[in-house]
Parts: C-alpha cells; structure tokens; sequence
C-alpha cells in the first residue's frame, strides 16, 4: 500500500527509506556525543570572534540571496545573457513565440505528411 | 484551380483577416491597437463560423411565412452569437486594465510597460 | 532580426492555413448538416420556438449560453474591480 | 452637450425602450433575443451617458442598484435551468404547460408569442443581465476616465 | 444519494455559478454570511467531488445529457450523433476535479484574512467563484465548444483577480499579459473547433473521435490546439507571461491558476489522446510535447536560479514542474500505437505524470501561499531585502521547507515518488530524457536552497523584529497542503491505485470514452 514498484526492476517504500533515516541518526548521534564536551551556549566562546574585530550589525552580516551561485552564473555568461535577452517583458514578443512555435510545428507535420 | 479558390474563399479571406490581426498585435506596440488586434482576430473567426452554415440559396433558419427554402445552418449562428459577446465582455475588460496601466506609468508603449522582465 | 523571424513565422502559418483551404473537404454552400439538419426539423416540436436559432441558443445549446451570460458577467465585475476607488496608491 | 442633443435624447430613449423590449421578449418568434435587445437598450444608455455627462446619469443609475438588476437577471436565468432538473438541468419543462406553452404548427406559420417553454423567460433574464451590465461597464469606464469613480 | 449522484456532475459546475451570481447581493447585507455561504458551498462541491469521483471509479463513465428528457439520452432518436452538450466525466475528469476541488477550498480559506484589509472583497468572491466553476467545467464538459467557453471564463476571472491589487502598476501588467495571452489563445482554440466543424459538422468529442479521418484540416486543427493550450499551460519558448502574472497575483489566485493552467494541460491531453488518439502520428507530436518538456524543465529551472524576487522564482519552477509532465505524457503518447511498450513504461509514464499534476499543485501552492504570507508581513517580494524570517515566523518557514524539499524531489516526500515513475519509465524510453530530468531537480534543489536560506536564516534584523505570526486562518490553509503532502509522500501506493491508475486507464483507453457517447457504435 505504501509501496510503489512499477516497473519490475525496482521500487520505492518511504517506509523503508524511513527506518534507514532513523537507524543513520542514531549512529550520528553516537558519533556526536563522543565530540568535545566542554562547548556551552550563552557563554563567549559562543561568540562571533573577528580577530577581535567590531563585529558588524546584522545588515551587513546578512548574505544577500542575490550574491548566491556566483560562480555559477560565471561559467554560463553566454547562456544567460542569450537566455535573459529573450524574455524581454514585452506582451508582443510573447505573440511571436506563439506564432513561431505553431509554424514550427506546422511545417514538422507537413513534411511528415508529404514523406508519408 | 479558379473555383477551388472560390469554393473555399471563406477561408481564404479568415486567413486574411487572422493575418492582418497577428500582424497588429506583432508589430504594433500600442496597448490600445493590441486590443484592436483582438477584435479583429475575434472578427476573423466570426466570418469563417457565420460562412460556414451557409448553403446555396438559404434563407434564415425561422419559420415564418416566408418563401419556403433550405434554411441555412443555426448552430455556427449560435456559435458566432456567443463568439461575439465573449469578445465585447473581453475588449471591456482589456480596456478597463489599459486605463489601469496609463495611469500607473503614463504611457501606452507596451515597450515602457515592462516592470517584469528576465 | 525580430522583423524577419516575426514574418518568416508569420507568413508560413498563413501559408500553412490556406494550404489547407484548398483542401476543404466540403466545398462552400453545402456544408455537412447532419445534427443541423435534426435541430431544424424538431425544434418547433421539441423547442416550441420559431426562431431556431434562439432554440438552440437557449435551449439546444443553453449551457453555452449560461456560460456566455457568466462571461459577460465576469468582465462587468471584472472591469468595476479594476476601476474601483481603492485606497489611497502607494509606489512599487 | 447642447439642450437640443438632451431633449432628442429624451425623446429617443422612449423608442429605444420599447424596441428593445420588443426584441427581447420576441426573441423566440423574430430574429434578436436577450443579447440584442439588451444591447439596444443599453446603447440607448450610453446615449444618455453622451448628453447629459456620466456624472449626471450616476446619481440616477447608481452602481449598487445595477449590480444588484446584473446578479438578478443572472439569478432569473439560471434558476429557469435549475427548475428543470427535476429531469435534467436546462429541460425546457415549460414546452406544453400553461406558461409561454404554445407548440406553433410545423413548418411555415406567422409566429405566436405564448410559445417557446422557457425561452422567453431566459431572454428576460439575460436581457436584463446585458443591460445592467453592459451600462454599468460604460459607466464606470466614462467615469474613470472623466476623473471621478464609482462608489 | 443516488439521484444526487446522478445529477453530481452538473450541481459541481453549476453550483459555484450560482453562489457567484448570489454573492453580490448577500455581500450587500453581511461580509461573515458571504464568507460561510461561500465557503459551505464549496465544501459540499468538494463533497460531490469526491461521491462523483468514487462512482465514476468503481461504475466507469458518468454521462449527463443536458436538457434531453433522460440525462443518459446521449443520442436522440431519428438520428445517428448527439445532438445537446453532454458532459462526460471519466477517470481523468475526476482527477483533475479532485485537484481543483482541493485547491479551491485551500484558497478560500486563504483569502479569508489574507484579504480583511482589501476592497471590493464581494467582487473578489464573485470571480473567485467563477474561476472555480471555469475550471471544474473545462475538465468536465465533454464537447468542445463548451471546453472553449470555460476557457474563456477562467480566463477572464482569472485576469481580473491578477489585477486586483490595484495599487500596484506590476499587477495590472500582469493581468493584461494575462488577458491578451488567453484571449489570442481562446481565439485559435475557436478556429481550430470551426475547422473541426466544417468537416464532421459535430462538436462533441467521443462522436468526433468516432468520425475523425486526419486530413490537412485536422493536422492544422491539431497544430493550432496544440500551440494554443501549450501556450495556455506556459510551456517554454510560450511561458514568459506565466512568471509575470503568478509573481504578482495575490497567493490565493496564484495557486488556483496553477490549477486553471493544468486544466489546459488536461485539455491538451484530452484532444491529443481521445479526440485523436491513434490516427495521428504518434511520434512525432509525442515527440514535439516532450521538446516543449525539456525545453520547460531547462529554460525554467536555469531562470529560476537567478531570480531576485521570491514569488517571480517559484513561478520559474512552476514551469520547470510543468516540464516534467509534459515528458510524461509525451512518451505516452509516443508510444500509445503499440501496446507492448505502453504496457511495460508507457502507462507509468503517463502515471507519474497525473501523480506529478497533483503534487505540483500542492507543494507550489504551499510555496505560493508560503511567500504570499511573507508578503503580507514585510510588505516585500525582493529575497535580497530578506533574512532571518525564521525568528518569528517559524510555522512559515517550516512549510517553505518542506515545499522546497517537495519540490526538488527528495525522499520522503510526494515530489521523489512521482518523479522517479517519471524517471524509469522515460529511461526506457529515452536515457538522455532522465538524466536532464535528474540534473534539474538537482538545480531545483540548489534554487530553494537559495530562497530559504536567504529569507529564513541568518541573523534576526532589527527592522523585522516585530513581525509577527500570520494570521491562524492563513496558517490553517497552508496546513492543509502540508498534511496532504505529508500524506502522499508516505503512501504513495495507495494515491497511485486509487486516483492516479483508473486516469491513466481512462487516457489511454479512447473506445469506451467514445461507446459511452455512441453507443455501440465503435
């Protein structure tokens, strides 16, 4: 009932997928209690520590979302500026992608037909 | 060749008419002549519906005293009736937004009206 | 660049559309009227209306019509939504 | 406008009434029905908005009472479709009985109003709903664009 | 029970019709009696639903002929076709009613405190009304004229409800993008019913199915319908309307558009395998819809990585989702011709695709309502003047994770259930299918990694130090969409055999849709 195997060569049983979560965490647990023991909350090694810098207000220790990925967006530079300058937010150009995909799509059945 | 043309000019003629709307609503950047284009797609779909019920020396499909014949078809004519207030109801509302948009940016250049884009 | 893509796609599907024109399989006034053919025949008895095409609006076909009367109705709410006087506008 | 484009106005309004009434409640013997006679009506509406000024023509048509002829001439219409699910849903259950019930003889005859079942009813219905609503989005477009808004 | 059940498939439709035309005047008299009305109507649609759908399953086919003298009278007697509209509710119908029936009592339920503050709340009511009952009809209605009229009315609502916030300009762009898009899309849907017509001089679809040849004007009709309702569900290159009108609509529509957009991509499935069905070439528009697939998943988890604005970047997903579907069915459709292939990954393909629909609509709702409560507290979309959320609004934030997670496909949850059906079943098909699958949701995954931890972590900001909880009705929506998928992700069998099998069967199966029209007829 909770199972799932439709094809034959294999299935998925959350069930299952759950007991090994369950079985996983306690062995990180027991990893975890053997760490250090002497680390406490409230106290200053709870602190952020800037080689005794001023620690910065909450702005500025804040990542923006818009600086994620960098790297990312690095490596597909020319994917992206093609990609970006096609959805410019003009109602027209929305238009012609319509008719362009019909004519596309027109012609393949076409010359499918004309072939066979 | 000649007669299929004419056999089939309804057609024809809504193909014109569909082309002249996407043609406007392609290259016209104007709100108000986008919803011009509407119209006239609309209207194009109208003519090809109406031109479709109709039969060699048809009369309008209502018993009256009227000479008899064979009446043309009613159902594209209910179609067409639907057709057409569903474009009134549309170009209304369309038309209320664009107001909406001229007043917020002061322009009706679909090209200024982009706040959204990439 | 935009031009030249825009009408290559334009006057292909017009193309396309009146290719298909030509291969109209009923010609112009005599269109295939089977189901007309039987409303025109029964809707006095069945409509009791003269007007065929009201009986099919209303009764044949009525729940087009329903859906036509609600069409109408959401752009009249539509458009007195939009142009309500709403609060006082604040930039975006 | 002019006093001699009110008072035309005026005058024609009556005429524009009594033709639309006309189509609409003969929807079901002559061409027309509630769509075109709702829309005669309602143009003859936009009429008066272009003579006397919408300002003028909201203080007597005032949107409540529009919304609440729209949403009745809706009501009309649909309640007609459900009264007839005691069979199915839009039977024209009226065909025969003693209202609008008339059969009209087959074939060419002059016409009979008392005919149609539930026809005429549903014209009513939807010719009210189109003028309401058709003079209420005129209205509220004129006024919009004239400065002031609906309430 | 079993005349309501018989008249089941029309009171869904014409219900909300009816309290939609009732709201303007009870809302005169008193908000909370519109509210109960509003809601109590839709809860006994949701009831109806759920009878029409348990009856269609078990007893097959449910055929309502409107206005003949017997709701099963499909054919009148003197002549061979159906005359009147019928509407036809099959397996895949009540999926889909199912879908809308859920999702709209989570939107009501949403609007109630989501939209105290706003005005003309009775006009709001009215077109939420109509949406619904667009929506319940274009997945009911078994002709194709009438599909077309409700598709005109959700639109149409549906762009009015986009525009609601009139105070901001963006909004109203959104709701004419919306407009003109449906409306170019209508229009060719119409002209691709009037070819139809002018052939067969039929509009119901078992009886056209039953009659169609796929001549030059069928193929044309099929292009056009094809590109209209893909445009309609905003598959890639057509989708750049649909991140402009679900970023700025409130929560509550974005999440019922969501539903109104897989209602196209029923229609699409409806006219591609019943009304054609075999007689098309399969594989090459099987081949086309799973081009316009990949392109949706690529084109639109890659836009959705770099987006700024939080609901903008959901709606990028949408059409990444929307994607995965449309492979599914796509090499459904590409191998409906022989029935060795459809049996062994064919129906699973289409399978997991159904199951997709329904979990997209669930775990993009819940982001969607997720981001419009973050709206309704700081008053902004932009992630980058976000952070540390998750101090005050805790329950919120755990809903947007387990969306996210959801979303991107990772187990337990219901999204990794129906996408590996997608993924091993399209393996079979085409390798390369599942590996651009799987390197999408990995990007799925890296896009709301970026959400959450850029609006819910890091340091508590002074400026939303005061933010409160939303209110307990918004969160009592967003539960509801939580638990549900909770649910599916851990019994993902029991979902697959009850609702999601009998829609593949129906799909798949075009001579019984057509027999419950015509009769013996083949």
């Amino acid at each position: 009932m909770t199972l799932i195997a439709e094809t034959g060569y294999e299935f998925w049983s959350p069930i299952i997928w759950l007991i090994a979560l369950a079985v996983l965490s306690v062995i990180i647990y027991f990893f975890r209690k053997r760490g250090q023991e002497k680390y406490k909350k409230g106290e200053d090694q709870a602190q952020i520590f800037l080689c005794g810098e001023e620690v910065p207000a909450a702005e500025e220790r804040q990542v923006r979302g818009g600086n994620a990925y960098w790297g990312f967006f690095e490596t597909l530079r020319e994917y992206y500026d093609g990609i970006v300058r096609l959805h410019t937010g003009i109602v027209n150009d929305y238009i012609v992608w319509f008719v362009a995909v019909t004519a596309i799509s027109a012609i393949i059945l076409l010359i499918v037909k004309l072939i066979g | 060749m000649a007669e299929i043309l004419i056999g089939n000019f309804p057609l024809v003629a809504a193909v014109v008419l569909m082309g002249i709307g996407l043609y406007i609503l392609i290259f016209r950047r104007n709100l108000i002549k986008i919803v011009m284009g509407i119209t006239i797609l609309s209207s194009s779909v109208n003519l090809f519906l109406v031109t479709l019920g109709y039969r060699t020396g048809g009369i309008a499909p209502i018993y009256t005293d009227a000479p008899e014949g064979p009446m043309v078809l009613p159902v594209v004519q209910a179609l067409t009736l639907t057709n057409i207030v569903i474009a009134v109801a549309t170009s209304a509302l369309i038309l209320s937004l664009v107001i909406r948009i001229y007043r917020h940016t002061g322009s009706l250049d679909s090209k200024k009206s982009r706040r959204m884009k990439g | 660049m935009r031009q030249f893509f825009a009408w290559l796609f334009l006057i292909v599907l017009m193309v396309f559309l009146v290719i298909g024109g030509f291969e109209m399989v009923h010609p112009f006034g005599e269109p295939p009227s089977t189901m007309d053919q039987y409303i025109i025949d029964n809707t006095q008895q069945e409509a009791g209306s003269n007007n065929v095409v009201g009986a099919v609006v209303f009764d044949y076909r009525g729940f087009d019509t329903l859906g036509e009367a609600t069409v109408l109705f959401a752009a009249v709410t539509g458009v007195l939504l939009v142009l309500r006087a709403g609060k006082k506008k604040e930039e975006t | 406008m002019s006093k001699i484009v009110r008072t035309v106005a005026n005058q024609l309004m009556l005429f524009v009434l009594v033709f639309g009434i006309y189509v609409i409640m003969h929807g079901h013997v002559t061409p027309g029905g509630g769509f075109q006679g709702g829309a005669v009506i309602a143009s003859g509406i936009v009429m008066l908005i272009v003579a006397f000024g919408s300002g003028h023509i909201k203080n007597s048509l005032r949107e409540r009472r529009l919304s609440v002829v729209e949403s009745s001439g809706a009501l009309l219409f649909i309640v007609v479709a459900f009264a007839g699910i005691g069979t199915v849903f839009f039977y024209n259950f009226l065909v025969g009985s003693r209202i609008f019930g008339g059969i009209p003889p087959t074939g060419s005859n002059p016409g009979d109003v008392w005919t149609g079942g539930v026809i005429p009813l549903m014209n009513l219905g939807v010719g009210l709903k189109v003028i309401a609503g058709l003079s209420a989005a005129v209205l509220a477009l004129a006024l919009f664009s004239s400065g002031e808004e609906m309430e | 029970m079993a005349t309501l059940i018989e008249q089941s498939s029309i009171l869904i439709i014409a219900i909300p019709l009816l309290i939609a035309f009732l709201t303007p005047l009870i809302g005169m008299a008193s908000k909370k009696a519109r509210n109960t009305v509003v809601i109590v109507g839709l809860a006994f649609v949701a009831f109806l639903v759920f009878a029409l759908a348990r009856d269609v399953i078990l007893n097959g086919i449910h055929i309502y002929t409107l206005g003949a003298t017997s709701s099963s009278l499909t054919i009148p007697e003197g002549t061979m076709i159906p005359v009147r509209i019928i509407l036809e509710v099959d397996g895949v119908s009540v999926f889909m009613g199912i879908v809308v029936a859920i999702v709209a009592l989570v939107a009501v339920v949403y609007s109630l405190s989501a939209m105290k503050e706003e005005t003309g709340q009775n006009r709001f009511y009215t077109l939420l009304l109509l949406l619904i009952a667009g929506t319940f009809g274009m997945v009911f209605t078994g002709d194709l004229f009438n599909l077309f009229v409700f598709l005109e009315i959700a639109s149409i609502s549906g762009a009015a409800l986009i525009a609601f916030k009139i105070r901001f300009a963006d909004s109203q762009e959104g709701g004419f993008k919306y407009i003109v898009v449906s409306a170019i899309a209508s229009l060719m849907v119409l002209f691709a019913i009037s070819l139809l017509y002018a052939q067969y001089n039929l509009l119901n679809m078992g009886a056209l199915a039953a009659a169609m040849q796929y001549t030059m004007l069928d193929r044309i009709a099929l292009v056009i319908l094809i590109a209209a309702f893909a445009m309609k569900l905003g598959g890639v290159p057509m989708h750049m309307w649909l991140s402009d009108t679900y970023s700025v609509a409130p929560a509550s529509i974005t999440v019922l558009l969501i539903t109104a957009s897989q209602a196209s991509m029923y229609a699409l499935m409806r006219i591609c395998f019943i009304l054609y069905g075999v007689t098309l070439d399969l594989a090459v528009v099987g081949w086309i819809i799973i081009a316009i697939g990949i392109l949706s998943m690529f084109v639109g988890v890659t836009m959705a990585v770099r987006q700024t604005d939080i609901t903008r970047l959901i709606a990028y997903n949408c059409v990444c989702e929307a994607g995965f579907m449309l492979i599914g069915l796509g090499v459904g459709l590409a191998v409906l011709g022989d029935r060795t292939a459809l049996s062994t990954y064919g129906t699973t393909a289409i399978s997991g695709a159904f199951f997709h629909m329904i979990n997209h609509a669930l775990f993009e709702g819940l982001l969607f309502l997720v981001a419009g409560a973050i709206f309704y507290r700081i008053g902004t979309r932009d992630i980058n003047r976000m952070g540390g959320l998750g101090h005050t609004m805790k329950l919120t934030a755990v809903f947007f994770l387990l969306g996210a997670l959801a979303s991107s496909g990772l187990p337990p949850f219901n999204g990794f259930a129906s996408k590996i059906l997608i993924y091993e079943s399209v393996y079979q098909f085409n390798p390369i299918l599942t590996i651009i699958g799987i390197l999408v949701s990995i990007i799925t995954l890296a896009v709301f990694v970026k959400a959450f931890f850029s609006a819910f972590t890091g340091a508590l900001l002074p400026k939303y130090a005061d933010i409160k909880e939303v209110p307990k009705t918004m969160i009592a929506a967003m539960t509801i969409f939580a638990v549900i998928i909770i649910i599916f992700g851990l019994f993902p069998g029991l979902i697959v055999d009850w609702i999601v099998r009998p829609a593949t069967d129906a799909l798949v199966d075009q001579a019984s849709y057509i027999n419950a029209i015509m009769g013996a007829i083949p």
